[in-house]
């Protein structure tokens, strides 16, 4: 057996919390799984969607919260436009992924989205617009992933793709103002870039890979 | 403009496409102007059109049955004859309306002076009638600049009143109520052939002025008139103690408004406001 | 045609060649883009992900400086961009809420009052394809294309209002105006895998390499396509797709602006031809659609 | 006016609170009170004695029973006083119990309440006028629309009470859907062999008409006189000389789809729909037939041996008078292009149930094969979707069409009998087998067909080399789950006929936002309408099966039976009427009846001189609701048991 | 007057407030015997001069109730009455009556509770509001 729910659970506050907050019927699903069936990305979930609104019902805060699922939604909005009872799943995913980034949990197995997101929206904050080359380099640092895509980027300067030096918009000023503000108005948890937390998970997890790698080969 | 009216007219008893037509004519003071029944071509030199032109003619259809008529017609009164024609009280084909495009009637109570236009024409627009077989406009220059005005200031500034300030105010004027009915028989949609007030079988409400006998009458004459008033103001020009009976009306008119997009008066094939309803009328006032 | 032109981030670096396309396009055709001064990044998916508020705050902010601009009318080719902007302007519209939250944010009204549309958008239904037909001077004759439009252009539907959902078909209406034989494939609107481009190249790698296997067997010769992180997961990973999976498609990977601009005669230089890591040029040459000058 | 007041303990129930003594004692001093009395049970039969006696012995002319609520005993006591000579609308009663001793701890404050309940009572029947039963005629025909199993078990029920019945079917024949099943469920007898004989019996009977090939135009009337017209269209082949021998369709050189065939197979433009049609008299469709479209064929009129062909056939509009009408309609299916993901409806080798129905029937288009439209050859993988539109708010219907799940695992099941080397994979969400034997029937056709059941809707199907690549979910195992189907079937929902609301509108009976008509109750009056003397039957009030639609059949063919056998329709006299003279004519009334009972009259108005309209209560049709009443500014109609004067007498009387 | 209690006039509908009222009956629910129940076919019979008669005549509160929407026993019933007396109600209040004179409520047959609950807090309401003494006819 997985899990062992209690009442308590099943009568917690965490479904209507939800409907509440981000606006989407749950209690609507009635697990005809077509949201499931149409995920491009499920066979990398750990829980499929259908599941996770399932959880979601049962008040399975905690497990939905740190499944790699939320993470791995792809926002393609597949699930959403099929859904026969008009479930934005889609927008429900963002929103658990909200709360997360809130009670910073992050699923031990799933560190890089997190940490690119992190990373991409303080390169906008810094730039105005995003500096591809400070977006790679910096995660690659942080992520553990030194080389990744290395080979790509001889190519990519040639063609002019990719620029050493970051845009540069007047005023990024008035960019910075507009993070700050939404985070505030927002309620939104912005923590420092290098979480000491989630940089050490990432790490161990990437260099424990690389060793159990080695040692299989 | 007025002789665009009189051709019409004489056009119209000439072909006999009408037995008689309904205008207006100086009154005796010299100003005001009353109703002209013209059934002779020779007469029709007596209409005349002005400000003055206040009474709602439609009131007089009722007196001809069985004849053609030709009438002339304000916005406002061509509302009133929309409501009749709704309610089955005129067939449409008895009557050949002589629409005018009113630039507004002066304030009867502020006779002689300069001209003030009346209250109601302030809000009201555009003053096409919503029916007519001929439309007579009003020359360019003439038309008054309308007010954009909030046709229910007087009726918000009194909802705003505590409730103990309405009910004083309200019987205070109903306490001067003599029970004339003078409010009924001017009115165009008045025209029951008998009057719940007359009734004794049951007798609705006291007939003795009475705080309770007045109010009661007041207050059915103006459900009665709900989603069916067309705001003609005859009521209040006729009363002769000057109850504000229009901010009654207006009230109404404001509420079916607001709460079921009803307009009376637009539409001769619209169903009554009462006879009536929509799925989803409010009813936050339903417990 | 005046339009405030709204490139977004990508169209300035790794989709560069998009960019170049377009705006020769928009020249040969009179379209007048004017960019967006200052311009800023909408954001993307990091930030509806991570602080909902912000995801409108951006891209509101970009529509008021198009505002600004006396224009009223927006058009950006990115379909993330796209699609960004279109869902700040749906909820600027209709949530009273929000709207007062992101306007205390930008310190401006606004009520979703600029329009956003796409260019593919702006080419088929404002200029026409009865207008583009008779500028094409050089057809694109025998050149089989598989259409792909990705996930964000079309939806949510009730919000893009763009083309049909399950079935889109402006870009296969538009190949078909210049010559090129549109294949019939099912993969149109699946997910390339999108933002994970960096973060999870096994999920692209995967996602992307279906989609190409699809276009393979269904006989195509190019994928066209009007979206940069659409055209930047195909085009970029076949290398890595080619050494996980053991198959070397070779599919070029185009925008429909370049091959719009091929059939108007453009350089293929000027349209960023040579900008691609899988190099269409052979294939163009083969199929006879460029012409040695 | 002598009206006595009758009080009732009812054991303890009210006396325990209430001095019912005393209540009498006041009682008595009302005015007009002639005697008042209690008892302990005053609807036992002492208990009425006492008030027939009382009736005789003090001449009382009006009665008040104080006592329990009037949804009890109103019809007893109206017994009561009838049978002791005074007109059973000349009682009262006072609700003492359930409105006073029952709700009331006080027994002081619920005897003063009482009383005052006794006052109003009292005061009420002061005023009451004595009223007689009204009575109507009743044309002794049953109009029946539809001829499917629904409306042919009606005609054939009707029939066998010796009542006439007129079946109106639009289709050239009879029998409905169910004449293109192959097998039913759960017994898998045949649909043919249960059916034909039913529409034989009606063809035969000598009490059944059928009007085929014709639609109803125009409904009037009301309970026992409706007047109907219906529009028999040209069939351009003369029923009465036409022997049904099939020369004609047989040399026709026309070949179009065939509709009963959903396509599947050809007819000619001469035809009759399928070999077993009632009557087995063909049609000719003139859309396509050459000699309409080119003056040139007439071949079917050369060949025709008893000159039946009629090329110069009109459309025929006949009136007839009915009784009652039975409305069997019955259900359209969902149609299913509306999902994107599905292919929009475009993908040849995906259809229907309806389809798989025909393509299975071994007289079908296909002799029973169960083959790929697309390329004719056999199936092996095949798989079923149930819940197609319904469920689906998004893109179809709310509710559960409730046999998909039954009839799809039939398919499965015939499919393996068809063809022993297939495979049915059937992707379901729940299922709803609740029937006698049908848990059953599934069960057996998962374990002994070995149809797979995958719990899961499809989110996507696709074409690729030559199969349908199927993409849904097993929820259960939490996998997604890729099938490349030869032939996908889809269990489509049952909906309500595309011009339902307007034959509704026509009949004066209301239909709910799914366009299916709505019964008078949900619990109690199941085939009944709100307008009293229409019924339903079938699947044109909620999805149902067949045995759930030959039930409805027959309960509707009860009560419209049960207005048969009446000499005459007693309707209670608690119903509207005007008072002409007070009358405007502004018919506020009659726009705000919900049945359409009130009536433009024409009257002399002796003051005006002319005549003049007014209103007037269509009395069989008013139901008593009261509503013209309130609507009337000149209070000129009323309702009798609730007039004006009653109520305004209670009011006074506080 | 310490011992004033108020007088209420119901105008039930026979179909659910009747039969609601009935089950609160059954069910001994109880509830302040202030109300006289005026049994009607439908909501929609109520005439709105039966209100206006009702507050001249002493009550010192009216209350209307009929089906829920969509329950009506004539179908369409209910529709008329809300649309008519949302009218009224705002009129009388408009005119200064105190709202919690007039008061209209759907209760249905299988509400019981809601009955003895609705005319519990009814009476409470209008003991607030106080006896309805402007308003009575004096006698003539």
């Amino acid at each position: 057996m997985k899990w062992f729910i209690s009442h308590n659970t099943i009568r917690s506050s965490f479904q209507l919390t939800l409907e509440k907050e981000c606006g989407e019927k749950v209690s609507h699903c009635y697990q005809c799984g077509k949201c499931s069936a149409g995920c491009p990305i499920a066979f990398q979930m750990d829980y499929l969607p259908n599941q996770i609104i399932r959880m979601t019902q049962l008040g399975m805060e905690q497990q939905v919260l740190s499944s790699r699922t939320i993470w791995l939604c792809a926002s393609c909005l597949t699930c959403t436009v099929r859904c026969p009872r008009e479930i934005d799943i889609a927008e429900i995913m963002d929103y658990l992924r909200r709360q997360a980034y809130k009670k910073g949990i992050i699923p031990v197995e799933e560190t890089e989205i997190p940490l690119f997101n992190k990373i991409f929206l303080r390169n906008i904050e810094l730039f105005g617009r995003l500096y591809e080359m400070g977006l790679i380099g910096m995660f690659n640092m942080l992520s553990g992933e030194f080389f990744k895509d290395v080979f790509l980027a001889p190519k990519m300067f040639l063609k002019q793709k990719i620029s050493i030096f970051p845009p540069r918009v007047k005023n990024i000023k008035e960019t910075r103002a507009i993070f700050k503000r939404s985070g505030k108005l927002g309620k939104a948890h912005r923590d420092k870039l290098l979480n000491p937390r989630l940089l050490f998970l990432n790490l161990s997890r990437k260099i424990i890979g690389k060793i159990a790698k080695r040692d299989n080969s | 403009m007025i002789d665009q009216i009189k051709t019409k007219a004489k056009e119209l008893l000439k072909t006999k496409k009408v037995d008689i037509v309904i205008g207006y004519k100086k009154a005796s003071d010299r100003i005001g102007a009353i109703p002209a029944f013209i059934d002779k071509e020779g007469d029709i030199d007596k209409l005349i059109w002005d400000g003055y032109c206040v009474y709602n003619l439609s009131n007089y259809l009722k007196d001809f049955p069985g004849k053609k008529i030709g009438i002339v017609t304000k916005g406002c009164d061509a509302k009133s004859m929309t409501v009749l024609l709704q309610e089955n009280q005129l067939k449409r084909e008895d009557i050949f309306i002589i629409g005018i495009e009113c630039s507004g009637i002066v304030d009867e109570k502020r006779k002689g002076g300069d001209i003030a236009y009346d209250e109601r024409c302030k809000g009201c627009k555009p003053a096409t009638p919503p029916i007519y077989d001929v439309l007579i406009k009003e020359e360019e220059k003439k038309q008054a600049p309308r007010l954009e005005q909030d046709p229910y200031e007087s009726v918000r500034k009194l909802e705003t009143k505590s409730i103990e300030e309405k009910f004083k105010f309200w019987q205070d004027e109903f306490s001067r109520c003599i029970r004339c009915y003078a409010c009924r028989q001017i009115c165009p949609l008045c025209y029951c052939p008998r009057c719940v007030a007359e009734q004794t079988q049951p007798a609705w409400f006291s007939k003795a002025v009475s705080v309770e006998g007045n109010f009661s009458w007041n207050v059915n004459r103006a459900m009665h008139l709900a989603g069916r008033c067309i705001d003609c103001g005859e009521c209040e020009r006729a009363c002769p103690v000057g109850i504000p009976l229009r901010d009654i009306n207006k009230k109404i008119e404001k509420d079916v408004k607001e709460l079921f997009s009803y307009e009376a008066g637009v539409d001769t094939e619209q169903k009554p406001l009462f006879s009536s309803f929509d799925k989803n009328d409010p009813e936050d006032f339903i417990k | 045609m005046k339009y405030a032109y709204f490139p977004g981030c990508s169209l300035h670096s790794t989709a560069k060649e998009y960019d170049l396309s377009t705006k020769e396009v928009a020249r040969a055709l009179g379209i007048e883009l004017i960019e967006i001064p200052d311009w800023i990044c909408c954001g993307a998916t990091p930030a509806h992900i991570t602080m909902h508020l912000l995801s409108l705050a951006l891209p509101v902010k970009n529509l008021l400086k198009a505002k600004e601009m006396d224009s009223f009318e927006v058009v950006t080719c990115c379909a993330a961009c796209f699609s960004r902007l279109k869902i700040a302007n749906h909820f600027m519209q209709n949530d009273n809420k929000h709207r007062k939250n992101v306007e205390e944010i930008v310190g401006e009204p606004y009520k979703g009052e600029v329009k956003v549309r796409h260019f593919l958008d702006v080419l088929i239904n404002v200029f026409g394809l009865k207008n583009l037909t008779e500028r094409v001077t050089n057809k694109l004759s025998g050149l089989k294309v598989a259409c792909y439009y990705g996930c964000l252009l079309t939806r949510p539907p009730e919000i893009t209002q763009l083309d049909d959902l399950e079935e889109p078909h402006l870009m296969d209406d538009l190949m078909k105006v210049l010559d090129a034989e549109p294949v019939k494939w099912p993969y149109k609107t699946e997910c390339c895998g999108a933002s994970f481009s960096l973060t999870k190249t096994d999920i692209v790698l995967k996602l992307s390499g279906d989609i190409l296997q699809m276009a393979h067997d269904e006989g195509a010769q190019a994928i066209v396509v009007a979206c940069p992180l659409c055209q930047s997961n195909l085009d970029l990973r076949q290398a890595a797709i080619k050494k996980k999976y053991k198959k070397d498609f070779n599919i070029p990977i185009l925008y429909f602006t370049q091959l719009v601009g091929l059939s108007l005669g453009i350089e293929p230089k000027k349209l960023g031809l040579d900008k691609h890591i899988v190099n269409p040029l052979p294939l163009l040459k083969e199929r006879k659609v460029l012409v040695d000058k | 006016m002598k009206i006595g007041v009758f009080v009732c303990h009812c054991g303890t129930n009210i006396a325990g609170t209430v001095d019912v003594e005393r209540v009498s004692q006041a009682a008595s001093k009302f005015p007009k009170v002639k005697h008042s009395a209690s008892y302990k049970y005053m609807c036992s039969n002492p208990g009425q004695n006492l008030v027939k006696d009382a009736i005789k012995k003090h001449k009382l002319d009006r009665i008040v029973i104080a006592s329990c609520s009037p949804s009890l005993h109103e019809k007893t006591f109206r017994k009561c006083v009838e049978a002791a000579g005074i007109n059973p609308y000349l009682i009262e009663m006072a609700n003492i119990r359930e409105h006073c001793s029952w709700v009331h701890k006080d027994r002081e404050k619920a005897t003063q309440k009482a009383i005052e309940l006794t006052r109003l009572a009292v005061s009420k029947v002061s005023r009451n006028k004595p009223l007689e039963k009204t009575y109507t005629t009743i044309e002794k025909k049953v109009l029946i629309i539809g001829g499917g199993i629904s409306g042919i078990q009606a005609a054939i029920d009707i029939a066998f009470a010796n009542y006439p019945a007129v079946i109106v079917e639009r289709e050239p024949s009879i029998g409905g859907r169910m004449a293109r099943f192959d097998k039913t469920f759960p017994t898998l007898d045949c649909a043919a062999c249960i059916l034909t004989p039913k529409m034989v019996t009606v063809s035969q009977s000598e009490h059944v008409t059928m009007h085929t090939y014709s639609e109803i135009e125009e409904v009037s009337g009301f309970v026992g006189n409706f007047t109907v017209k219906i529009r028999k269209k040209a069939r351009s082949v003369d029923i009465n000389k036409c022997t049904g021998c099939g020369a004609c369709y047989n040399k026709c050189p026309v070949k179009v789809p065939s509709e009963f065939d959903m396509g599947l197979g050809k007819r000619k433009a001469i035809y009759t729909p399928f070999p077993q049609a009632v009557p087995n008299v063909p049609v000719i469709d003139r859309e396509n037939c050459l000699y309409f479209k080119t003056k040139k064929c007439g071949i079917c009129k050369k060949i025709c041996t008893v000159g039946a062909i009629d090329y110069d056939m009109k459309d025929e509009v006949i009136e007839e008078k009915f009784g009652a009408i039975i409305v069997a309609t019955g259900f359209n299916q969902f149609d299913h292009s509306v999902y994107g993901e599905y292919g929009y409806g475009k993908h040849k080798d995906m259809i229907t149930g309806l389809h798989f129905e025909r393509m299975v029937n071994s007289s079908g288009p296909t002799g029973g094969k169960i083959i790929r439209p697309s390329d004719g050859k056999e199936v092996r993988d095949v798989v079923f979707i149930q819940c197609v539109g319904s469920r689906d708010e998004q893109k179809g219907l709310p509710y559960c069409s409730r046999l998909c799940c039954m009839y799809t695992a039939k398919h499965a099941l015939l499919l393996r009998e068809h063809n022993k080397d297939s495979q049915a994979y059937v992707f379901y969400i729940d299922i709803r087998a609740a029937g006698k034997n049908y848990e059953e029937f599934v069960k057996k056709v998962q374990d002994e067909y070995g149809a797979i059941y995958l719990r899961g809707r499809v989110s996507r199907i696709f074409e690729k080399g030559g199969k349908l690549i199927v993409r849904g979910a097993d929820t259960l195992s939490g996998a997604q789950i890729e099938i490349k189907a030869d032939l996908v079937v889809l269990a489509t929902g049952l909906v309500a006929q595309k011009d339902a609301p307007s034959l509704a509108q026509m009949l004066h009976i209301p239909y709910d936002k799914n366009n299916l008509f709505t019964e008078a109750h949900p619990k109690l009056a199941p085939v009944e309408t709100i307008t009293s003397g229409i019924f339903l039957t079938g699947a044109c009030q909620s999805p149902k099966d067949i045995p759930d639609t030959v039930a409805t059949a027959s309960a509707a063919s009860v009560k419209a039976l049960g207005l048969m056998v009446q000499d005459k329709l007693a309707r209670e006299p608690l119903i509207a009427s005007v008072n002409q003279d007070l009358c405007s004519g502004c018919l506020a009334c009659l726009k705000a009846c919900p049945f359409s009972a009130i009536e433009e009259d024409e009257i002399e108005d002796r003051k005006l001189r002319r005549k003049r309209t007014v209103a007037k209560v269509r009395e069989a049709v008013c139901t008593g609701c009261g509503n013209c009443t309130a609507v009337c500014r000149m209070a000129a109609i009323d309702l009798e048991g609730f007039t004006n004067t009653q109520i305004m007498e209670e009011v006074e009387t506080l | 007057m310490s011992e004033w209690e108020p007088k209420i006039v119901g105008f039930l509908c026979n179909w659910c407030s009747y039969a609601g009222a009935d089950l609160a009956g059954t069910s001994r629910l109880e509830y302040p015997p202030n109300i006289r129940i005026i049994r009607l076919p439908c909501s929609g019979r109520v005439n709105p001069l039966f209100i206006l008669k009702c507050l001249s005549n002493g009550a010192d509160g009216v209350l209307i109730s009929g089906c829920h929407i969509g329950d009506c026993h004539y179908s369409e019933g209910n529709f008329y009455a809300r649309r008519r007396f949302a009218v009224l109600k705002k009129l009388l209040e408009y005119l200064g009556i105190d709202p919690r004179r007039f008061q209209m409520s759907w209760v249905s047959a299988s509400e019981g509770d809601k009955w003895a609950r609705l005319v519990t807090e009814l009476v409470e309401e209008i003991k607030q509001a106080g006896p309805n003494k402007d308003f009575v006819r004096k006698n003539d």
